[in-house]
């Protein structure tokens, strides 16, 4: 049923090369994880990235040039991330951007990119360090990475307490995917810790993650204050599942934004209410209008790439993001090289790093609501810092904070400091000014 | 009719002990390596290399370290993912922990240690066989996964205990095209291949295949089975912790320790079964089937799909790539127990007779 | 037969076995026996199957560890030893039912047994240069002999798995000879041999008793055989030694016979 | 104290779920010799074919009864891995009798990849749910004896009652029935079986069905705590400790054996875990298992191996 319904893209691209093998495309390789351990989350990623690139094309392309997908299956492995990063490179007249979906790919992906000149998006996960663009010239961690998510979480908890000072004494226990993705978490915490003067509990849990039953031991034993989660596909369910089990409320666990999607709670229902999650900007948006022209200009034809029920959900969301990033970064490289033309991945990461995205385009885009002004520079990769908090229901995800901030002030000097240790352990250089022009 | 013993005839044991008593065979194998060393480099683009050549070279070596311990020395091994992290952890260490520390040294620090875990762990074998020896080795295999996890003085203490190496150096000359990385590892792969082989045929491969054999006909002519099943896993763990270290440094450039999860072992243990147990040989074709495979079919069902009109997933792909995989497993041990390795020489047989079959 | 059967001077004790007792978990294999082979010699260990014979001799091997008793050898007695001590000491062995390494060529087969003379170390192996080369070498020339000794030049490089089992039994013969060894274990060199394979295995045997001059110990069911090669011959039955001396004495002991022939006693 | 309790108790819940799998292993070693890697990988795919027919069952006759489905859910999963079994038996099993052990035992890793491969192409590979209305929520007990009361999850308390009743239902089967009977027989001794005209392959494909029953049960209770997916193939790693701890051959070793890795696990990861970083209990369970085999290689319940020339 499901293999029905995922056209893989590949065979459109196959085709559409067939097709207009004249018309000038735009290739955006997908590295897709649809098996594995992460499956459930990484399938509706792709399926929106590629909704959203097959919505590009049919409101006519960047310009006129129009968008190509093609899909390898990494299933969240590293080294098959590397070879399908190596296959999809040189195709359709090169790769213009990767988008990792999995920090040990983005990891090792970052050693090899300068080498082939072409930009990582890297959007809230990949290396906190690489917003630092003076150091990591190819990464673009744009909107958000994990020290923004932890720093958010904690504000979201301050508010909640009434103040940060509030967060003196208490004890916050975060149970993180034992890999670097879950570690790459931990210094954010451990530098507010010192700051504000609470406790940290780290719980490491052994991916995949299916047996936890000693780590929520270990929670109800030391009944932390709270519980925040750096955790990716099976391991977020069972997470909730088992701190039902040890009676751990569910109303003090707060995950980051690749731990509070449907996927992860649905089979939990009610039992996962009042679970909340920073969300990086967006989040399950179904009623958005991009949404609403995916589904009348993509699925109505009988081109969506997965099930219609889940155009719109959290990850399918951030799949769509990804894509609009991936796109308005060559509109803005055609700005300066040439409208309608193809850019190179070179081009295109001048155009990632001086990406602008107004409200006003934004909106026009159809992501009134969904996201926010999105501006990058040569030394911020970022380029925003803003997200938000939802929690659950018990069948769906309904926002319940504000607009936050991460505190840039604290985060930045974190950055800085150690991509400075990454360029000294490379031998690397900082950018100079005049190379931001380049 | 030109592949021939006949006229060939040995004047000395020593020419009767050659690696390949057959002139023919001789000059096929420097044909094969003036290939690999010379041909190849101009033949490929830059994915052939990154994504299939230089993984294969790597995983031949360590298939080949396997083989000894597995193929002729008949002690299953599941951990071999693990002693290839000890090697690259060991020789990132010693990298960047000492300057100026000579890559190829690095590298052989990371096989030495690499040689100290493997026994340390194949002491089990002394008194246990078959699955509870696998089940051993699983052990070292889950240990080593945590302790480069979780004891940040192996990652160098680096906040995401992800590890990576850089700006490779030989002899003041870099280590940085698909091509010179390929002949990087070319070259270990053939130095190895060629000791081993030296070591297959001598008194200690012959211990090994008569511990393999019947280890206790083997004890009463002599043969300390402590001796043997130990220097097997050192010999093993040695070869595969190099490979480890080349797997790390070469091909990934950053890695974490599930770049040698258990799944690598099993991998490797597969090499050797579809390539030819107690083969040096087999390792090799076993290496570059396993290595060619899956991404043979991630081009070419999706292909085929789209020619008979049936859209293939990608997780189709992999699904049909795992169920393959499996079946080819049982097939092999079914109908072709000595893998590969066995066709091989069946062929090379029937070319000896061509054209007069009998 | 017994023209051929050489005349030659049997020299004292050099191995004796003193009241070996032997059990696997109450079941008792050996109870208290005793004999001694002397040098040169053939002795033949004989009895109804499951009499504890091929036990005796993984007793000697160092196989099993007897409960009680002791095994002395030119003298120095051990309660205990290592198979590879035994083998050290130059007592070899052949198998019953063929231990042979299934996997290897013949040559190898009879290689393994020169292993314990071979001197050079793992690296020089791996490189295989000077020493290690010659050594080889060596060995195999020593073997070749073996080989030419037991008229099995043929199948050099066959590997002892596809070998008819005649064939076999002299491979194992050999790989035991490659240990150039004082003692030589026998564990019915000769079963389901045909006429021919056994005169071939007696005159094999008796030519490495007189040639090499080495202390044979036998363990055989055809009692022809038996009573034509040996000079002294034990009898087990149900783990208990019933009889012991010359092949005539043997034949005349009451005890014997009727463990043979069956009556009850 | 109370929450040693707790501890004590989770780790025999966890460790009646491993025992449950290493039974699986046994069960079949016993009868065929095989040491089944696969049984991780039929838990799995039996989990999936019960989730997943519990969906698609009202959706294709319109009884939403959630106890119709699940009992006819059960029952085709059922049939499923008996198919299983018997095609094991008859495409790999009888072309490898008498190969040494450690053939049969890469064959069955061959196995385990095909049924995750196969397993996941029929029946997807995202995360599904079987609902058999577990209680979720946890209860507590003795409140008045120790501070908080001792925390006792519902679902688990079932589950062991489950398993119980399986292990019980199992050693009827193999004391009263014939065929268990002859099961047993032929683990015995496999020629004597022969000769007293047992057929061997009936028993064989007769085992695995039960070991598939079994495989079942196991992944019905697992998945109905924590949903099925692709990853639950890998309890089969954490079982294996089990065994080497209960002895290959021994039906009482595998649950004793479970329940002491379960215990030995989580005391290991709650007690001493945090001095060492956390995250030990995997490689906790093997090295027990490790440090056993070279003081006693036949496990606590096996037979001892004498090696005969």
């Amino acid at each position: 049923m499901k293999i029905r319904n995922i056209v893989l893209a590949s065979v459109i691209a196959v085709a559409g090369a067939g097709a207009f093998a004249q018309a000038k495309e735009q290739f955006f390789p997908v590295l897709s994880g649809r098996t594995g351990p992460v499956a459930p989350n990484a399938t509706p990623w792709a399926n929106g990235h590629n909704d959203y690139m097959k919505l590009v094309n049919a409101r006519g392309g960047i310009n006129g040039v129009k968008t190509l997908v093609e899909e390898c299956e990494t299933a969240y492995a590293t080294d098959r991330g590397v070879e399908c990063y190596e296959r999809l490179k040189g195709k359709h007249g090169g790769a213009t951007v990767f988008q990792p979906l999995s920090t040990g790919i983005t990891f090792a992906l970052t050693e090899k990119v300068p080498g082939d000149k072409i930009p990582l998006i890297t959007s809230g996960y990949g290396r906190s360090d690489s917003a630092d663009g003076g150091v990591f010239k190819w990464n673009f961690p744009l909107i958000g990475h994990y020290w923004v998510a932890g720093d958010v979480v904690l504000k979201h908890i301050g508010n909640k307490l009434g103040g940060m000072d509030k967060l003196k004494g208490k004890k916050i226990g975060v149970g993180y995917h034992d890999s670097p993705f879950g570690k790459e978490l931990l210094p954010i915490l451990q530098e507010r810790a010192a700051q504000y003067g609470f406790t940290l509990l780290p719980l490491p849990i052994a991916a995949p993650g299916v047996e936890q039953k000693s780590t929520w031991l270990q929670v109800r034993q030391q009944q932390p204050d709270f519980m925040i989660l750096q955790t990716w596909g099976v391991m977020t369910g069972t997470a909730v599942k088992e701190a039902q089990a040890v009676g751990y409320p569910r109303e003090k666990m707060f995950g980051t934004w690749w731990s509070g999607a449907e996927p992860d709670l649905q089979d939990v229902g009610a039992g996962a209410k009042g679970y909340s999650a920073v969300m990086m900007q967006h989040g399950a948006e179904r009623q958005s209008d991009v949404v609403k022209e995916i589904l009348e200009k993509v699925h109505a034809k009988g081109e969506g790439t997965g099930p219609k029920d889940e155009v719109g959900s959290v990850l399918y969301m951030r799949g769509v993001l990804g894509a609009l990033l991936a796109v308005e970064g060559v509109r803005a490289a055609q700005e300066r090289f040439g409208k309608g033309k193809v850019m190179t991945g070179e081009q295109a990461r001048w155009g990632y790093e001086n990406l602008n995205l107004t409200q006003a385009k934004l909106d026009a885009l159809g992501f009134k609501g969904v996201m926010r002004p999105v501006s990058t520079s040569c030394f911020d990769h970022m380029g925003a810092a803003w997200a938000r908090i939802h929690t659950w229901d018990g069948s769906k995800f309904v926002w319940s904070s504000d607009w936050l901030e991460a505190d840039e002030q604290v985060i930045k000097p974190m950055v800085k400091a150690s991509a400075d240790k990454y360029a000294a352990e490379k031998k690397l250089t900082r950018r100079s000014g005049a190379d931001c022009q380049s | 009719m030109f592949y021939r013993e006949n006229g060939q005839f040995k004047t000395s044991y020593r020419a009767d002990q050659q690696i390949f008593p057959i002139a023919q065979d001789r000059w096929a194998v420097l044909a094969m390596l003036a290939f690999g060393f010379i041909a190849v480099p101009f033949l490929f683009d830059e994915y052939m290399f990154r994504a299939i050549l230089i993984p294969f070279v790597i995983l031949a070596l360590a298939a080949l370290g396997v083989n000894i311990l597995v193929g002729y020395c008949g002690q299953i091994s599941l951990g071999s993912g693990a002693f290839m992290a000890v090697g690259a952890y060991a020789a990132y260490n010693t990298y960047v922990r000492i300057d100026g520390m000579p890559l190829i040294v690095a590298l052989l620090a990371g096989g030495v240690f690499a040689t100290l875990v493997g026994v340390f762990f194949g002491i089990p074998s002394l008194r246990v066989k078959g699955l509870y020896l696998a089940v051993a080795t699983l052990a070292a295999q889950f240990f080593c996964d945590w302790a480069f996890l979780r004891i940040a003085w192996f990652t160098n203490n680096s906040t995401s205990g992800s590890v990576s190496v850089s700006n490779l150096k030989v002899f003041g000359w870099a280590i940085d095209s698909p091509i010179q990385k390929y002949l990087f590892c070319l070259t270990f792969l053939v130095v190895f291949g060629l000791m081993a082989k030296n070591l297959v045929r001598s008194a200690v491969g012959r211990e090994w295949m008569a511990i393999r054999d019947m280890d206790v006909a083997a004890a009463v002519i002599g043969i300390r089975p402590m001796y043997a099943k130990l220097t097997a896993f050192a010999v093993s763990s040695f070869i595969v912790g190099v490979a480890g270290g080349l797997w790390g440094f070469v091909h990934l450039g950053s890695w974490e320790p599930a770049a040698f999860s258990v799944d690598r072992s099993f991998q490797l243990l597969f090499m050797v079964i579809i390539g030819g147990m107690g083969s040096i040989m087999g390792s090799f074709f076993g290496a570059a089937f396993i290595v060619v495979l899956p991404i043979f079919l991630n081009q070419f069902l999706p292909a085929v799909g789209d020619l008979i009109g049936v859209p293939i997933s990608t997780a189709f792909v992999s699904h049909a790539e795992l169920m393959i995989f499996g079946a080819l497993i049982v097939w092999f041990l079914i109908v072709e127990p000595h893998g590969l390795a066995r066709l091989w020489s069946i062929g090379k047989q029937k070319l000896r007779l061509w054209p007069f079959p009998h | 037969m017994s023209e051929i059967k050489p005349l030659k001077k049997i020299g004292d004790v050099i191995m004796d076995v003193r009241n070996i007792s032997l059990s696997f978990g109450g079941v008792n294999a050996l109870t208290d026996i005793s004999f001694d082979v002397r040098e040169h010699e053939v002795r033949a260990i004989i009895g109804p199957n499951g009499a504890g014979k091929s036990s005796m001799l993984n007793c000697i091997n160092g196989v099993y560890t007897p409960q009680q008793g002791e095994i002395s050898f030119r003298g120095q007695s051990f309660k205990h030893m290592s198979s590879r001590q035994v083998a050290e000491m130059g007592i070899a062995r052949t198998f019953q039912n063929l231990a042979l390494f299934k996997g290897m060529s013949v040559v190898d087969n009879i290689m393994t047994g020169r292993n314990l003379h071979i001197k050079s170390n793992l690296f020089l192996q791996a490189l295989r240069i000077g020493p290690a080369q010659r050594e080889e070498e060596k060995h195999r020339e020593f073997v070749e002999h073996i080989i030419d000794f037991l008229e099995i030049q043929a199948h050099r490089k066959t590997p002892v798995g596809q070998l008819p089992y005649g064939l076999q039994k002299r491979v194992d013969l050999g790989r035991a000879l490659a240990m150039e060894p004082q003692v030589l274990l026998l564990d019915e060199p000769m079963a389901g041999m045909n006429l021919e394979e056994k005169q071939d295995m007696s005159r094999f045997i008796l030519d490495v008793n007189d040639e090499f001059g080495t202390t044979i110990v036998l363990i055989e069911h055809d009692m022809g055989v038996v009573m034509d090669i040996s000079d002294r011959v034990v009898v087990l039955d149900y783990g208990k030694k019933i009889g012991d001396g010359t092949p005539r004495e043997v034949r005349e002991n009451e005890e014997v016979i009727s463990a043979y022939l069956g009556i009850s006693h | 104290m109370g929450f040693f309790i707790e501890t004590l108790f989770s780790g025999l819940m966890a460790g009646m779920l491993y025992s449950l799998v290493a039974l699986g292993f046994v069960l079949i070693f016993k009868a065929s010799g095989v040491f089944n890697f696969a049984q991780g990988a039929m838990v799995l795919f039996a989990a999936l074919a019960m989730a997943r027919f519990a969906e698609w069952i009202p959706a294709w006759t319109g009884i939403t009864n959630l106890i119709f489905a699940n009992v006819a859910a059960f029952l085709i999963a059922g049939l499923i891995m008996f198919a299983v079994a018997w095609l094991i038996e008859r495409l790999v099993l009888r072309h490898l009798v008498n190969q040494e052990a450690t053939t049969l035992l890469m064959a069955t890793l061959g196995i385990t990849y095909f049924l995750e491969g196969l397993g996941q192409t029929i029946f997807g590979s995202d995360i599904y749910q079987i609902n058999i209305g577990m209680p979720k929520e946890p209860i507590f007990l003795f409140d008045g004896v120790f501070p908080g009361g001792i925390l006792v999850n519902q679902e688990d308390v079932i589950a062991a009652l489950i398993a119980a009743a399986l292990v019980a239902l199992l050693s009827l089967f193999f004391q009263k029935t014939s065929t268990g009977r002859a099961l047993r027989a032929v683990a015995d001794d496999h020629q004597a079986a022969q000769s007293i005209g047992i057929p061997l392959n009936r028993i064989w494909v007769i085992v695995w069905c039960v070991a598939g029953v079994v495989a079942l049960v196991a992944g019905m209770i697992w998945g109905s705590k924590l949903g099925v997916q692709f990853t639950l193939a890998t309890v089969a790693l954490r079982a294996l400790p089990v065994i080497i701890l209960g002895g290959l051959t021994s039906v009482p070793g595998a649950i004793v054996g479970g329940l002491i890795i379960g215990v030995g696990e989580k005391l290991s990861e709650v007690y001493l875990g945090p001095f060492v970083g956390g995250g030990i209990e995997i490689w906790f369970a093997y090295v027990l298992a490790l440090v056993f085999l070279l003081f006693r290689p036949q496990g606590l319940f096996g037979e001892k191996i004498i090696d005969r020339v």
